[in-house]
């Protein structure tokens, strides 16, 4: 219970600094020339699909432990932490092509983080059909625990693949290894956004993961 | 720059739908597993 | 290491001993890889479009059906009279199981595409013969990506409920990059380009069998072991 | 010579075993009675290795090569016949050919199989099919036997000749574990008697010459603690 709260005390932290976010990306930072009042949706657009990239990747190293180790409490956080990344991949999933109608005047472009993306969220589904599918714990931690580690691997393969295949994207402006060229107000509303998202990965996470233990332990399984 | 200014808000709102939705759907589900 | 591949073998051959017995799904592997092209070729309009343009792609669509086809039925033999159990009893290597299950589902899915590719060649009368040793190199390498990921996950969906929906949704994404690679390189092949090109797909697609074949190898156990 | 010492294990909240203990000379047979669910199949399973216990440790003299299974399923490929059945199982437990085909030819003889050897399993009654499990299990000429319900889905008559053919064939010279909720099956053929509830054993006496009803008389009063 006592992970309950401090899960529900993490999400409102992490919501009240979302709405602080809003206010900083709408009203302090300056409107980007060429794209112009659009661009604001890259705040919310690029920590959601890093965190729906890391989503997977920290189901895939708890699936790893779990296999060595058995303990439940990792097959508890990868089954959160997959809900969870599936959630922000929703939300760059309607981002994306939202900020994409104006700039390229296209709803859906191939281009590569978007891509990765909806690869990602076909993952998270895959996964979550599998858990439900199996109902013995044991077997289907395991089998989660298999495809976790399975999509894990395919991430860089998914990069390699979509960066190769014709990309509309503009140049990753952050990520690029020279200094990245945006604008010093743009990339610290860029990090406050992504502060907010790791608050919310957290508490959520730690909701989710609460949620399944009060579950386990109201109807133990017979 | 006006003519862009709604795909932003509906981006925006969206994203806030999706994260306030998910935070009272675990709350509610929290309270009676 | 050696008693690894002689087990493997020796589930190879008894799968593909009732396979070619029943030839209840060799057959309706071909039929339906025959009915796929047939239906590219009538939904194409041949002046509009060329078919040198959509042959990469008409060629992978048939394969990853073929492909898929014997997946769902991976392990179908090993759930009728619980033999996985009899598997599991005997002193063999859990891998080696795998192996065996991906070597003959490997030789499944190769006749299926030995008969596919040349009815594709003369259905779009595309000239393969040219560039037909790197394009089997290419087919050869990205068919093993699927299996080997697509035998690993059978091993899982086969014992749930609705398997032969869950397992194309769980494959899906893994057959994604190997797909766009092969795609690329059949495109680069038969607009003749020159072989350089297409190495860099043929390493991609090589890095991406060795290492989920090896994914598959190691995690393989951990779908049976209790 | 096989023991069994401080075996526990669970599923998740469910106590599968329970500190089970007790070891078995050649030449014994024992029978462990007890309700669905008392963890008896599980017991099986971890002394054939399928399952690694959470405590404990089981051990059978020739580890699982030494190991024969006849379930409720009989674990045979429906679609190969007699004869290539027992050969693909011989050859799983690396029986020398020489020996495999000697083995083959007496086993199918002892147990009345011959006119039947070349039919596929799929033809086959169930009398017939078990007759086959049991061939199949004794393939590699075990020193342990395991037998989990090997009555279930077989008629009076079958059953009654299923148990005569374990006793003559099967049992003589070898540990023998019997696992069945049915009293009245497992009695003849047990030297000892051993009752379950809940992972644990809940008694375990030889038999001394008691009839099925004694037996199943001192199992009520065992099991339901009158």
């Amino acid at each position: 219970m006592r992970l309950l709260k401090t899960g529900r005390w993490i999400t409102v932290v992490g919501l009240s600094l979302l709405a602080a976010v809003y206010v900083r990306a709408l009203a302090f930072t300056p409107v980007e020339r060429t794209q112009g009042v659009a661009q604001k949706i890259f705040y919310l657009h690029v920590p959601a699909a890093i965190w729906t990239e890391t989503g997977m990747i920290l189901v895939g190293v708890a699936s790893i432990f779990y296999l060595f180790l058995k303990d439940p409490r990792l097959d508890r956080f990868a089954e959160a932490s997959a809900e969870v990344g599936m959630l922000f991949g929703t939300i760059v999933l309607t981002t994306g092509p939202i900020w994409g109608k104006p700039i390229w005047g296209t709803w859906w472009t191939w281009d590569a983080r978007l891509t990765l993306t909806l690869l990602l969220f076909l993952m998270y589904v895959g996964y979550l059909l599998l858990r439900g599918a199996v109902t013995e714990p044991g077997l289907r931690a395991r089998y989660a625990a298999v495809l976790g580690i399975s999509g894990m691997c395919l991430v860089p393969f998914v990069h390699l693949s979509v960066y190769m295949f014709r990309t509309l994207h503009p140049q990753p402006i952050v990520l690029k290894p020279s200094a990245p060229s945006l604008p010093g107000a743009m990339l610290a509303t860029l990090a406050f956004s992504f502060l907010v998202f790791t608050v919310l990965y957290v508490g959520f996470v730690t909701q989710r993961y609460a949620l399944t233990l009060l579950r386990e332990q109201t109807e133990p399984h017979a | 720059m006006p003519e862009n200014t709604p795909y932003m808000v509906t981006a925006y709102i969206i994203t806030a739908a999706i994260l306030i939705g998910y935070a009272v759907f675990l709350y509610r589900r929290t309270l009676k597993p | 290491m050696p008693d690894v591949w002689r087990h493997a073998w020796l589930l190879a051959r008894k799968d593909l001993l009732i396979e070619f017995r029943s030839r209840t799904a060799i057959l309706s592997a071909v039929v339906f890889t025959i009915l796929v092209l047939l239906v590219f070729n009538f939904g194409r309009d041949p002046t509009a479009v060329a078919a040198v343009d959509l042959a990469p792609s008409i060629l992978w669509v048939t394969f990853t059906f073929a492909a898929m086809l014997a997946l769902n039925r991976a392990f179908q033999l090993e759930l009728e009279n619980q033999a996985l159990d009899g598997l599991l009893l005997a002193p063999v290597s859990r891998s080696s199981i795998y192996l065996g299950k991906l070597m003959a589902n490997l030789v499944f899915v190769a006749t299926v595409e030995g008969i596919g590719l040349p009815l594709f060649a003369l259905f779009f009368n595309v000239s393969v013969v040219p560039v037909l040793g790197p394009l089997c190199a290419v087919i050869a390498l990205a068919t093993v990506g699927f299996v080997a990921v697509g035998t690993l996950f059978s091993a899982m969906t086969g014992r749930t409920r609705f398997a032969e929906l869950l397992l194309p949704v769980l494959l899906l994404p893994f057959m994604l990059p190997p797909l766009i690679w092969a795609v690329l390189a059949t495109s680069a092949l038969l607009a003749g380009r020159p072989l350089s090109e297409v190495v860099g797909w043929l390493r991609l697609l090589a890095a991406f069998d060795i290492v989920f074949v090896t994914l598959a190898f190691f995690l393989f156990p951990a779908t049976v072991n209790e | 010579m096989l023991l069994a010492e401080g075996l526990r294990h669970a599923f998740g909240a469910v106590h599968a075993l329970d500190d089970v203990s007790f070891t078995l000379q050649p030449g014994q047979t024992l029978a462990v009675f007890g309700p669905n669910g008392a963890g008896k199949t599980t017991l099986l399973k971890v002394l054939a290795g399928l399952i690694r216990p959470r405590a404990g440790r089981a051990q059978i003299d020739g580890g699982r090569r030494a190991v024969g299974w006849i379930g409720h399923q009989p674990q045979l490929y429906a679609h190969l016949t007699v004869r290539e059945n027992l050969r693909f199982w011989g050859s799983l437990y690396d029986v020398p050919r020489a020996d495999l085909e000697r083995r083959e030819a007496d086993l199918l003889s002892r147990l009345g199989l011959n006119e039947h050897a070349d039919r596929s399993v799929r033809a086959l009654s169930r009398g017939l099919v078990q007759r086959v499990a049991i061939a199949r299990a004794l393939i590699h000429d075990p020193r342990v036997l395991l037998l989990d319900e090997p009555f279930t889905g077989l008629d009076r008559t079958a059953a009654e000749e299923f148990r005569r053919l374990l006793a003559e064939q099967a049992a003589g010279g070898r540990v023998t574990v019997l696992v069945t909720h049915n009293v009245e099956e497992g009695t003849e053929l047990a030297t000892d008697v051993a009752f379950m509830r809940a992972g644990r054993f809940v008694q375990r006496a030889p038999r001394q010459g008691r009839g099925a009803a004694e037996i199943a008389d001192a199992y009520r009063r065992a099991v339901t603690g009158a």
